[in-house]
């Protein structure tokens, strides 16, 4: 029972505090732009009233996709360690994680397809052609802590770190990339070309409408926070929950601030970039680990 | 009674020569006897036969051993199946006298003797080269054949004027004894002439004029007879009357030949020419394995050798008869086809296969690595073709239309004898040992000089 | 074993003979042995020696029972598949003989330890299903030359390291020799295991050996197709799993880096350049059999890094990844196949919408490739999930670029048939597609469970995984239940099982207890605000990756290095036809030069 | 060591009877290296056989001695060595063979290609292929 409490803990932190940090989100992108901005709990509202429209489906691929995006992604939420809180614990092994979440992107990927749009295509096209991009130098960034604690449970390496310090300060250049590659992932400026809305209307989100657009805005705000807790515990040092809640804000307010004044990159300009600077910069934080500086 | 191998079937050729369809029912008849003879002797092998009771010294002497048995047997069968099958009577005389030649070239002791029959043989072949008015391959053969063979000529003279007989065992032995060196250049003098037979390769280039004509009788009657003579002669000389190695010049040139005649069928475009480079490139590699001189090697030589031929047989039948074939419209021929090439690759369960296998394993326990790798090499090349051309044929495109039905099959004689042929081809592959063994045995009668010695010399005497 | 191998092998004869009177029950005969072979082989324990024809060789390892009952699997369901499929075959017969006696060849293969036979069933399988290859399409006559070719340079480099080794041992029992084999001088011992090695490289496709894949697995007959794919290819691996568990690899060769020996360093960088090769040609291809022959090269080459890791976890890891990329393979090429039973296209560019008419085909195609992509809960991402918890953990950090390039790439073309042919808009030409017979539905439906099942209970396949390592003394794998353990860390597929239904069920609910949408046809669309016309040009699917395609659009190719190798032998033998076509009067003149070299001497 | 083919032409030259014999041969392979025209390659073959011939009676003369004929007046062995001669008869013969049949091919070469020169028999036979492709592209048409 105890297991069911901390998994709907889990959950539950995700819907409020990532909506609500989402809401937050807005408001700072605003104030850069010179805007007023919605309020913060504006994203409460988008996703009730959505949830509560009819809309439109074109076929059973299409809510199929739906579902198993949403469900894909709660999924891999139980398992992301929160700080020192977490569901399951010895359970919360890295690549799981990594490779559970793609479950839900494959749903959403599939379903938006399904929906015979081909900006929806052209746009699963680009973001998987980014994530190409992206997972690399991510991945063997964080194989090399990884390799260096000699573990790959996420919340041993949070423990460890409040004995020796953060991860950030140790390794500043993985730290590095792995930000930038989380810009990508979240799907932020400059590596924003999946959903352009200006360019390819949306990308996926072209056909979707009413509750399908709520349970997507749902399973996007719960894909931020898995992204960005991993981040957080391992280079940030987790901490305890409302360390963990602190430090996930500056991330993405952060982040937030650094989409906000920068134009977008062309597709395959992104992924040459990825390939180049932070895949350099990952072999370097590579070499400091096998080197044991 | 073995000279009537020769005598019988020499008068009858000459004797039908009015009568020409005669001459076509008689051949068959006469091989057969052939066959009879044979094997009512078979006990009486290791024996020596002096004409005109000459001393062996002076005379024209026969030899008549288990090895000559076996490749006389082997001839004379595959004599009995070409004239069953061959329907053309025009060269029903010319295998008459062929077929005397072949059996005088292997009973022989004699090297002058040897060196008619070769002729003999030599413009057997340039007539029945002319199939299918090949006219001009024909006379390509003439022109390599009678320059060659002058120095077998020129070979058996100069052991005449060292050793002061004629005889084979004799003179090699005086020579041998006297002077090795001289016997070592009279062999070379023998071998380039019977390189030309053997189709290796600056030697063998009018094989695939000859061969790739259309014609299905040639390249039997060359392919699988002959050559198999040949290679009998061959052994013989440099096997059991000398106890060196060639010159390693022929050595390395037989290796050159058994690569660029593969690479030369896997060029063509034309199956019958690939199968007559195919054939130099086999022929090669068994002229390669008796250079060795080592027993296990020879051994299985011989083993690649009758296989080889058998498979050859089925291959040039299938492709004179029909052409490039579409073996949808012919299973039994294509089924025998496929059998026989793929015995010819080495492809395991077919006869090919331990030919290669034996082969392989007698060389590298032999540590010869070169004539291994070579071997490996060129058998890689000949599946790249063999596949190709089998595909081909299995997979033709074009559609027979109701007008071609007839001659989209073999008739049935030749399609029985084909398909014998490919089951005999699987059966050895599946019982290998049953060639085997004959084959150990002749590879250790062909180093036997001492034996072939002693039954001259307790016989004649000096 | 002897009683499978005569039973396949009389079968094939059966089997030739039964269909012409009735084509169909060529494919039961298959299924029948299938299943026989199947139950006989499930009884019998590892480490079993057995007469073949009075010979003393076979011996059946927990290795080889492992692949043999995988390809047992794959054959059952190519068999029920066929049942249907044989209809569209122009020669059922030698089709239904041949695929029997493939069965036979490999099932050999994997019975024996004695390195002849082991061969002779290795060229029976080629043989076999080399004639299988151009059965349907004209042209896949040159790939089947270049398959047999391919595949024969390795046989043939694993026949002279067999001679070779016998010259010296005098025996041809693979265990017996590797007691030996350290006796032998290390140059010797260098060319007698790449040689061997070889064999399994061409066979499994692996880099530089792998330009057969993409022709043979492409326009072989459609159900053909996933056994290479799914088992003639994992006869590679079954090879390269046998030479470098039985050989003492790891004291013979030196120690390089990260814990891992020189040779199987070589071999973790073959399977390195495979999988960039496999993954990028992947991504390129529009005719969808390809892609997948493609993406059989990049899993050849997860297969590869897996066994040369050669310890604890690795090596389970890449035996693992054999049993699901058969799984996965075959259910998608049977997918494919149903698909072109349908349409009658490869092409991806030519279908679309699919879906909506064959749903249980798709269901099929996806969880295929949610299995070849690695993602939870099937059992593609067990194996995955070993080989980078041991890539890792040694710190091979070059080696994980290529295998997270590879993992990630195979989101990227996987997702390319499943978008261009399954989803999109459906093509008006196939409005009135159905779904196949029931009966090729069985087969599809069975490997769709099999694989969700062993990806949440994996027990049974990591017994013998586990036997296997024992067998060849490696330490053995760590499983409790569904708990799998490694030095750096664990997991457990059952919850994550569990997990994955409670979050699809909060979905689920989610879903349900909102208002219903409203059902609108396809051509209902958002389209820039243009009438559109034809809605069949409204799908994204020819060229779906050309912004990325183009950044390596000029690549090196191997094909046609190979190619020009070929061109530049035969006009070798160009020049030899040449001479011949050469009048007598030049060869006279040679015959001159020769003799002069005689008598001068070498 | 092999045998030194040096040394075997200072042999040879130093006896006068073989500067015939190596003539010829020289001769004939000149000719059938050379020569375009097939019936002048056949005659060449005919002087390497003659010249062989010679060779071989010229190996079992032996300075001074008789012919081996057998007569009141000849001393006993006191001859040359007959064996030769008889061989030669026989190579005659066969070389006779060879000629006659090279010579009937030749004739039947000129019946189907018009000519016997190697330069225009190559243009014949590939007209005659071409000629034969046409045919059949012909049938197939109608």
């Amino acid at each position: 029972m105890a297991v069911a409490a901390r998994v709907a803990g889990v959950l539950l932190t995700a819907f409020f505090f990532g909506l609500t940090f989402e809401g937050i989100g807005r408001k700072v992108t605003a104030r850069i732009q010179k805007r007023y901005g919605p309020p913060w709990y504006q994203n409460f509202i988008d996703v009730l009233k959505t949830l509560t429209k009819h809309g439109w489906t074109h076929g059973w691929i299409f809510d199929f996709g739906v579902v198993m995006a949403l469900g894909g992604v709660i999924a891999t939420l139980t398992f992301v360690p929160l700080g020192n809180f977490v569901a399951f614990p010895g359970l919360d092994n890295f690549f799981v994680i990594v490779y559970l979440f793609t479950v839900g992107a494959l749903g959403m990927a599939m379903g938006m397809v399904g929906t015979g749009n081909p900006w929806a295509s052209i746009g699963v096209a680009r973001a998987l052609t980014l994530m190409l991009g992206y997972e690399v130098p991510y991945l063997i960034v964080i194989t090399s802590l990884l390799y260096n604690f000699k573990t790959s449970n996420i919340s041993t390496i949070v423990e460890i770190q409040s004995v020796n310090g953060w991860n950030i300060f140790r390794f500043p250049i993985g730290a590095l990339v792995a930000f930038i590659c989380l810009q990508g992932m979240l799907g932020k400026e400059p590596f924003e070309a999946p959903i352009a809305p200006a360019e390819i209307a949306s990308g996926p989100m072209v056909e979707l409408s009413a509750k399908y657009m709520g349970l997507l805005m749902l399973m996007n705000t719960f894909m931020e926070f898995v992204e960005i807790s991993i981040f957080v515990d391992l280079f940030l040092g987790g901490g305890n929950y409302f360390e963990f809640l602190l430090k996930y804000l500056t991330v993405w307010i952060f982040a937030i601030m650094i989409s906000a004044v920068l134009p977008r990159f062309r597709i395959e300009q992104a992924v040459y970039f990825y390939w180049t600077v932070p895949l350099l910069l990952a072999f370097i934080q590579v070499f400091l680990v096998v080197a044991g500086m | 009674m073995i000279t009537l191998l020769i005598a019988v079937p020499l008068a009858l050729a000459f004797a039908t020569i009015p009568l020409r369809k005669l001459a076509r029912l008689i051949l068959p008849v006469v091989v057969l006897a052939n066959l009879v003879i044979l094997f009512a002797l078979k006990p009486h092998v290791g024996k020596i036969i002096e004409l005109g009771s000459w001393p062996a010294v002076y005379g024209i002497t026969l030899f008549f051993d288990e090895v000559a048995f076996y490749f006389l047997s082997f001839v004379n069968m595959m004599f009995l199946v070409i004239s069953l099958i061959t329907r053309d009577e025009r060269f029903s005389i010319p295998l008459l006298v062929m077929n005397a030649a072949l059996n005088g070239l292997i009973l022989t002791a004699d090297f002058f003797n040897s060196f008619v029959f070769l002729e003999i043989i030599a413009i057997t072949s340039y007539i029945i080269s002319t199939d299918k008015d090949n006219a001009l391959g024909s006379f390509k053969y003439l022109i390599f054949g009678g320059v060659a063979s002058i120095f077998y000529l020129i070979g058996a003279v100069f052991m005449y004027v060292q050793g002061g007989t004629l005889n084979m065992a004799y003179s090699s032995y005086i020579i041998g004894m006297s002077n090795p060196e001289l016997m070592k250049t009279a062999l070379v003098l023998f071998a380039i002439t019977l390189l030309v037979e053997l189709k290796v390769l600056p030697f063998g280039l009018w094989v695939p004029d000859v061969y790739g004509n259309g014609s299905a009788l040639t390249p039997v009657v060359l392919g699988s007879v002959v050559s198999t003579a040949t290679v009998y002669l061959f052994s013989r000389l440099s096997l059991t009357f000398v106890d060196e190695h060639l010159p390693p010049v022929f050595y390395y040139t037989v290796l050159a030949s058994i690569v660029l005649s593969q690479l030369g069928a896997l060029y063509q475009k034309n199956l019958g020419r690939t199968l007559a480079f195919a054939s130099m490139a086999s022929m090669s590699t068994v002229v390669a394995s008796l250079l060795t001189r080592q027993e296990s090697v020879v051994s299985t030589a011989l083993f690649y050798l009758f296989t080889d031929a058998l498979a050859k047989f089925v291959l040039f039948t299938v492709y004179g008869n029909l052409g490039v074939a579409n073996f949808r419209n012919a299973k039994t021929t294509g089924i025998a086809f496929t059998f026989s090439s793929l015995s010819l690759v080495g492809v395991p369960i077919f006869a090919g296969f331990w030919g290669k296998y034996y082969l392989l394993k007698a060389l590298f326990e032999q540590e010869n690595y070169v004539l291994a790798i070579v071997v490996l090499v060129s058998t890689l090349i000949e599946l790249a073709y063999v596949t190709k051309w089998n595909i081909e044929q299995w997979f033709a495109k074009k559609e027979t239309t109701k007008g071609e039905i007839e001659n989209i099959d073999l008739p049935f004689v030749q399609k029985l004898f084909v398909l014998l042929s490919a089951l005999i081809l699987l059966v050895i592959g599946l019982f290998p040992q049953l060639l085997l063994d004959k084959t150990n045995l002749l590879a250790e009668k062909l180093f036997d000089f001492q034996l072939y010695r002693d039954i001259f010399f307790g016989k004649g005497g000096m | 074993m002897q009683n499978i191998l005569l039973v396949a092998i009389i079968g094939s004869v059966a089997g030739y003979l039964l269909s012409l009177f009735y084509r169909r029950l060529g494919p039961i005969i298959l299924l029948l042995i299938s299943l026989y072979a199947f139950a006989m082989l499930w009884e019998i324990p590892s480490n079993t020696a057995e007469n073949f024809l009075g010979y003393d060789v076979l011996y059946l390892t927990t290795l080889g029972k492992y692949f043999a009952l995988l390809s047992l699997i794959v054959f059952s369901a190519y068999a029920i598949f066929n049942i249907v499929w044989i209809e569209t075959l122009k020669t059922p017969h030698a089709f239904n003989a041949l695929s029997i006696l493939t069965l036979a060849g490999t099932l050999g293969v994997f019975f024996t330890t004695n390195l002849v036979v082991l061969y002779i069933f290795w060229e029976l399988t080629v043989f076999a299903s080399l004639f299988i290859v151009p059965m349907s399409k004209s042209e896949a006559k040159r790939a089947a030359v270049w398959y047999v070719t391919i595949t024969a340079i390795g046989s043939f480099a694993f026949l002279f390291a067999t001679f070779l080794l016998y010259s010296k041992f005098y025996t041809f029992d693979l265990v017996e020799i590797s007691r030996n084999l350290s006796q032998l001088p290390k140059p010797t011992i260098w060319l007698v295991v790449c040689s061997m090695l070889t064999a399994g490289i061409a066979k499994s496709g692996v880099f530089p050996l792998h330009v057969w894949l993409r022709n043979v697995h492409g326009k072989a007959p459609d159900t053909f197709s996933a056994v290479l794919s799914g088992q003639l290819v994992k006869m590679g691996s079954y090879l390269i799993a046998l030479l470098l568990s039985i050989f003492p690899v790891t004291t013979l060769f030196p120690h390089f880096y990260g814990g891992v020996n020189i040779l199987s360093y070589i071999l973790i960088w073959l399977g390195n350049v495979s999988i960039l090769v496999g993954t990028l040609m992947a991504i390129k291809q529009n005719d969808m059999k390809m892609l997948i022959a493609f993406s059989t090269v990049a899993n050849s080459g997860y297969i590869l890094i897996g066994l040369a890791l050669l310890d604890q976890v690795g090596f389970a890891g890449g035996l693992f990844h054999v049993f699901n990329h058969a799984i996965a393979a075959t259910m998608i090429f049977l997918s494919f196949a149903a698909v072109v039973y349908r349409t009658g296209t490869t092409k991806i560019d030519e279908l679309g919408g699919l879906i909506h008419r064959m749903p249980v085909t798709f269901i099929t195609y996806l969880v295929g490739i949610i299995s070849l992509a690695g993602i939870p809960p099937t059992s593609g991402f067990i194996s995955k999930w070993m080989i980078f918890q041991s890539l890792v953990s040694r710190g091979m950090f070059v080696t994980e670029i290529f295998v997270f390039v590879g993992s990630i790439g195979s989101f990227l073309y996987v997702f390319r048939p499943l978008a261009g042919v399954f989803l999109g808009q459906l093509k008006s030409k196939y409005k009135d597609v159905r779904e196949v017979p029931i009966i090729m539905q069985i087969p599809m439906i069975l490997l769709v469970l099999v694989t969700v099942f062993f990806g949440v209970f994996p027990g049974q396949v990591l017994e013998f995984i586990v036997g296997a390592q024992k067998e060849f003394g490696i330490d053995a794998f760590q499983y409790e239940g569904t708990k799998l353990i490694t030095s750096m860390g664990y997991w457990d597929t059952w919850i994550v099982f569990v997990m994955f239904a409670v979050g699809f069920l909060i979905a689920a609910v989610l879903y349900l207890i909102t208002p219903k949408g409203k059902k609108i046809p396809l051509e209902d669309q958002y389209t820039s605000g243009e009438f559109l016309h034809n809605f069949d040009l409204y799908h994204y699917a020819s060229r779906f990756y050309a912004f990325l395609e183009r950044e390596y659009g000029d690549h090196p190719s191997l094909e046609n290095l190979y190619a020009s190798l070929v061109n530049a032998l035969k006009s070798l033998g160009k020049g030899i036809d040449y001479l011949v076509s050469r009048t007598a009067s030049a060869y006279v003149f040679w015959l001159g030069v020769i003799l002069l070299l005689l008598w001068k001497g070498w | 060591m092999l045998y030194d083919l040096s040394e075997m032409f200072r042999e040879a030259l130093s006896v006068p009877y073989y500067y015939l014999p190596l003539f010829l041969v020289s001769v004939g392979i000149y000719g059938i290296v050379s020569q375009r025209n097939l019936f002048k390659q056949l005659v060449s073959l005919g002087l390497i056989d003659t010249g062989v011939n010679i060779l071989i009676i010229s190996l079992g003369y032996i300075q001074g001695m008789e012919a081996p004929i057998y007569s009141a007046v000849t001393p006993i062995a006191k001859f040359v060595d007959p064996l030769p001669q008889a061989l030669v008869l026989t190579a005659i013969v066969i070389g006779v063979g060879v000629l006659g049949l090279g010579a009937t091919l030749l004739i039947k070469i000129h019946e189907r290609y018009g000519t016997l020169e190697l330069d225009e028999l190559k243009f014949s036979k590939e007209h005659q292929r071409w000629q034969e492709i046409m045919d059949d592209e012909g049938d197939v048409g109608v």
